[in-house]
């Protein structure tokens, strides 16, 4: 698998996510794009990161959504490329206008940083399918802008076509707004693309791929990345 | 602020005494510049020069096998094995946060990491010990909360995890909060980099953010006592830009990866005058500065303003001759500010040019040698008589008296403040605050991880300074040992009231002592620190708080052990009850 | 010319913010307080000396950048 | 009545959010753009009907909350 990761001013969750794709590809180093570049090397997935790209100053991932590397990772997508945001990257996917919705101010007002369960909602994406249908799933939260807003309509046309991927969940996985834990429109946690290529999500995966680190939730995914990209 | 005809009186406005004020102009040899003054005030105060308190920090003891640099240099080196060290310090912000708890907090943190990354050290943990009023202080409310957030939002924008910290409440903080903020790096112990300048003619280099008319004065400010007009009288409030700081971290750690270097310092309290002071002042060598180089944020800045400001996120670099394009080509790219302003001259001076005129022109040598230092007046604290068991009776069933205490400020959930903070990021952390009695940082691409805590129990310092700092010591220890970590050095922050009356002063000593004979008893030496005096609003001091911040390495992360017991563990207790 | 541009959340998206800041007034003992909205204001110098071009491009910045429409309104003034 | 309370920061206090978005304007072609300083703007539906006590009330409320007068200054409208 050849995987790139998208550096823009202010991104931090590189080397977490550089870990985790290396960790299921046989420790090869997913290659660095700086958010200059207006052309891509070949690739067969490209990881927009967490972190604070360009400080979060305004709305979080609007300056990085109009850097000139975006217009070439939209290409890539468009050409049927796999694009996972996490975090902050899902801020800029939205932004991009690359997934529906935007993503507001935590309904707390506060920073989480803390553990939460999702919910895996559907498996039929090379993000998902190393999870089984309901599958609760713990994982790192780290964010001040994870509330998850779209109009009605959105919602319904996303939740037909399939395109929930995660939900916030309680651990036994009931999903409430007790198991909000930042105010998105029904609890959604990550969102995908209808032709099932472009994920993007608030919480981090790449954070939970090594027990020593507190847990392994994390690792299906990109074990899935890279089984679905091999086949 | 435009210059003002120097005089006595301005010397006592800019915290000089009498006395100081008659060294300064012996040394010139005539009447200081307005410039000249200011330099010599914020380098003659408390917060630059510890002038209280150098005598006693002598006492505690700073070399081990393992201690690569101690005291003197921006933060602490430690080797951890594996040609790795582990580069640390702690440092308060505590007047600016009573100020401004979210700026004055932020930028607390943002210090700190300057400190740390200066040397070359990607910093890999953050950790924070703060001391508030009562809870049911209005005031306090928006303080924890200012402060938190601060803490927060720039900690979390680095991305460096915050990984652990301690948090009391006592009357004492109530006009004083303390926040002491502690960052934690590594680099590998061959690419060290130290703060004196070398080399006659080489390029000094501003590198970071514009100056603006930030926080002048901030350095004597914190050391001053507070009363009911600080809020009006209080300088510009720095504001912090964690995304700068982020960039800065990047371009500087790219910077350190070719030869371009000779030395590096962040600007910190006292902004440009102490960096260029200490380069060139520890190097044996003289600098020049032309501070119409400067790059400014605002217009009209006069020379004393762009020496004492000390607007945030900047940096001072001498480079190797001809690294000039490298250097710039880096901090472009990082969307920095980058100018050449002055160059290491063989004069044993600091000149200081603007717009065609010298505003200042001060032998370093006196600067630093003839700075005052006083064996301030002591007075002995007498301990608080032990109390007896025997004579306390229980006035309320077990269970109930343990509650109490569990839902008790200093004792109840953290959880509130610390899921505040990303303790995850960097993807190295093997335990998170409430885990273990320290966190625990993997190196990424080693199986070594530091163990690191904060400790110290104000109440106790209170009661008796020696035994309370001493226990400060014994608990870091304690905690790094329990996760298995072998325990290598502290760095410590000492907050305490005004030095200039002997009971503060005693309570100072004493502590100091106490601290001195654990860090011997346990091979567990100082090797960086802080001192914050004049921790006094109207005339009330807080309680003595020897803030503690320990770090220990375990050479494999797998075998650290947690707090939480699985079932069917036994339980044993060490030690007499 | 001084352009500035004020955003707003759309009506019909929830303001946690604007909800909070109407809390903490009653809490603090003001009364009488109904919807409270919080928004942002960016104010740019401009060098262009056409009023109507200045707006013109501050609008085009707040379509572009300073706005995210799918939550957001702006108006543009120039002074 | 309507009271709208615009908080900017103090002159001369580093506006790190403005500062990012001058820049940003900058790198997308926008050309002539100097100072930007990013504020807030808080919109308070208020019961009072005078339009005098009205604004004395706002005035209040951002005094005491809406901004911090430390590093920002506030402006109030009435409408
Ligand atoms: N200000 C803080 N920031 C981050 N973590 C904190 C803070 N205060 C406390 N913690 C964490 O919360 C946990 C519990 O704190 P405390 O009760 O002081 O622990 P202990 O008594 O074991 O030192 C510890 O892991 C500590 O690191």
């Amino acid at each position: 698998m050849r995987a790139g990761i998208v550096l823009f001013p202010g991104t931090n969750r590189e080397r977490d996510m550089a870990i985790a794709l290396a960790k299921v590809s046989g420790g090869r180093e997913p290659v660095m794009i700086w958010h200059k570049e207006t052309s891509l090397p070949p690739l067969d997935l490209i990881v927009l990161p967490g972190g604070f790209s360009h400080g979060d100053y305004l709305r979080c991932g609007a300056m990085a959504a109009q850097s000139p590397v975006m217009r070439a990772v939209r290409d890539f997508a468009e050409a049927g490329g796999h694009v996972l945001g996490v975090c902050n990257g899902f801020q800029i996917l939205t932004e991009a206008g690359m997934l529906p919705g935007a993503l507001l101010r935590n309904a707390g007002l506060r920073f989480l940083g803390q553990d939460h369960s999702m919910r895996v909602e559907q498996t039929d994406s090379i993000y998902t399918s190393g999870y089984a249908q309901g599958q609760i799933i713990r994982v790192v939260l780290a964010h001040g802008d994870g509330n998850y807003f779209a109009d009605t309509a959105t919602l319904d046309r996303l939740e037909g076509e399939g395109q929930v991927a995660f939900r916030y969940a309680s651990p036994s996985g009931e999903v409430s707004d007790a198991t909000n834990p930042n105010g998105s429109q029904r609890g959604i946690a990550g969102i995908i693309s209808a032709n099932r290529r472009v994920l993007g999500l608030m919480p981090h995966p790449e954070d939970y791929v090594d027990p020593l680190m507190g847990g392994e939730d994390g690792l299906p995914m990109f074990a899935g990345i890279v089984q679905g990209l091999a086949a | 602020m435009s210059a003002r005809p120097v005089s006595e009186k301005l010397a006592r406005e800019f915290g000089l005494n009498a006395e100081e004020w008659g060294r300064v102009q012996t040394i010139m040899g005539r009447m200081p510049s307005f410039t000249e003054l200011g330099i010599f005030s914020v380098m003659w105060s408390e917060h630059c020069s510890y002038k209280s308190s150098r005598i006693w920090l002598k006492e505690l003891p700073t070399k081990a096998e393992w201690v690569v640099h101690g005291p003197g240099e921006n933060a602490g080196v430690v080797d951890i094995g594996d040609g790795l060290t582990a580069i640390f310090k702690m440092e308060s912000h505590n007047h600016p946060s009573f100020i401004e708890p979210y700026q004055g907090a932020a930028t607390g943190v943002g210090g700190i990491l300057r400190d740390v990354f200066t040397m070359g050290a990607r910093p890999i943990a953050n950790l924070n010990a703060l001391r508030f009023g009562r809870p049911e202080n209005p005031r306090t409310k928006r303080v924890v909360d200012g402060v938190v957030r601060g803490i927060g939002g720039y900690g979390n924008c680095v991305g460096v995890p915050t990984v652990g910290g301690e948090v009391n409440f006592h009357a004492a903080y109530d006009g004083n909060p303390l926040v002491n903020a502690m960052t934690v790096g590594i680099a590998p112990k061959d690419r060290i980099f130290l703060s004196a300048a070398a080399g006659i003619g080489n390029q000094v280099v501003y590198v970071g953010s514009k100056t603006g008319r930030d926080g002048i004065h901030g350095a004597t400010m914190a050391s001053a006592e507070f009363d009911a007009n600080s809020e009006e009288k209080r300088p510009t409030v720095q504001v912090g830009d964690p995304f700068t700081e982020k960039l800065l971290i990047e371009a500087c750690l790219e910077l350190m990866g070719t030869d371009a270097i000779v030395a590096i310092q962040d600007m910190g309290a006292a902004g440009l005058t102490s960096s260029s002071v200490e380069m060139a002042g520890k190097g044996g060598v003289g600098i020049q500065l032309d501070l119409d180089s400067v790059p400014q944020r605002e217009t009209g800045m006069s020379a004393y303003e762009m020496m004492l400001s000390e607007s945030q996120e900047r940096m001072l670099i001498v480079l190797r001759p001809g690294a000039e394009e490298i250097a710039r080509a880096i901090f472009e790219k990082w969307d920095l500010d980058f100018a050449v302003i002055g160059h290491i001259t063989d004069t044993g001076r600091i000149v200081v040019r603007h717009k065609g005129v010298t505003e200042a022109d001060i032998p370093l040598g006196p600067l630093a040698d003839e700075a005052p230092l006083y064996r301030r007046p002591i007075q002995w604290p007498v301990p608080l008589p032990v109390l007896d068991n025997a004579t306390i009776t229980c006035t309320m069933p077990t269970d109930q008296a343990l509650l109490q205490l569990v839902a008790s400020p200093d004792l109840c959930s953290r959880a509130w403040i610390a899921s505040q903070y990303d303790p995850a990021v960097g993807g190295q952390t093997v335990k998170k605050p409430g885990q273990a009695d320290a966190a625990i940082v993997k190196i990424e691409g080693s199986n070594r991880a530091l163990a690191i805590t904060t400790d110290c129990t104000p109440r106790y310092c209170q009661a008796d300074p020696k035994m309370g700092g001493m226990q400060a010591v014994a608990e870091a220890w304690r905690n790094i040992t329990a996760t298995g970590a072998r325990p290598l050095a502290i760095t410590d922050n000492m907050n305490f009231g005004n030095p200039e009356k002997p009971e503060i002063m005693g309570q100072f000593a004493a502590a100091i002592q106490g601290m001195a004979e654990a860090c011997i008893a346990l091979d567990f030496p100082v090797v960086s620190g802080n001192v914050s005096l004049y921790n006094e609003t109207e005339g009330k001091g807080i309680l003595p708080t020897p803030a503690i911040g320990g770090l220990g390495v375990i050479e494999d992360a797998h075998v650290a052990r947690g707090i939480a017991i699985e079932p069917h563990q036994d339980l044993v207790l060490i030690g007499e009850t | 010319m001084k352009a500035i541009v004020t955003v707003m959340l759309k009506p019909g998206v929830l303001d946690p913010q604007g909800r909070a800041i109407g809390h903490a007034l009653e809490t603090l003992g003001f009364d009488g307080i109904g919807d409270v909205r919080a928004g942002k204001i960016i104010e740019l110098e401009l060098a262009e000396t056409d009023a109507g071009k200045a707006k013109a491009a501050a609008e085009a910045m707040a379509d572009k950048l300073l706005a995210n429409t799918v939550i957001e309104s702006y108006r543009v003034e120039v002074v």
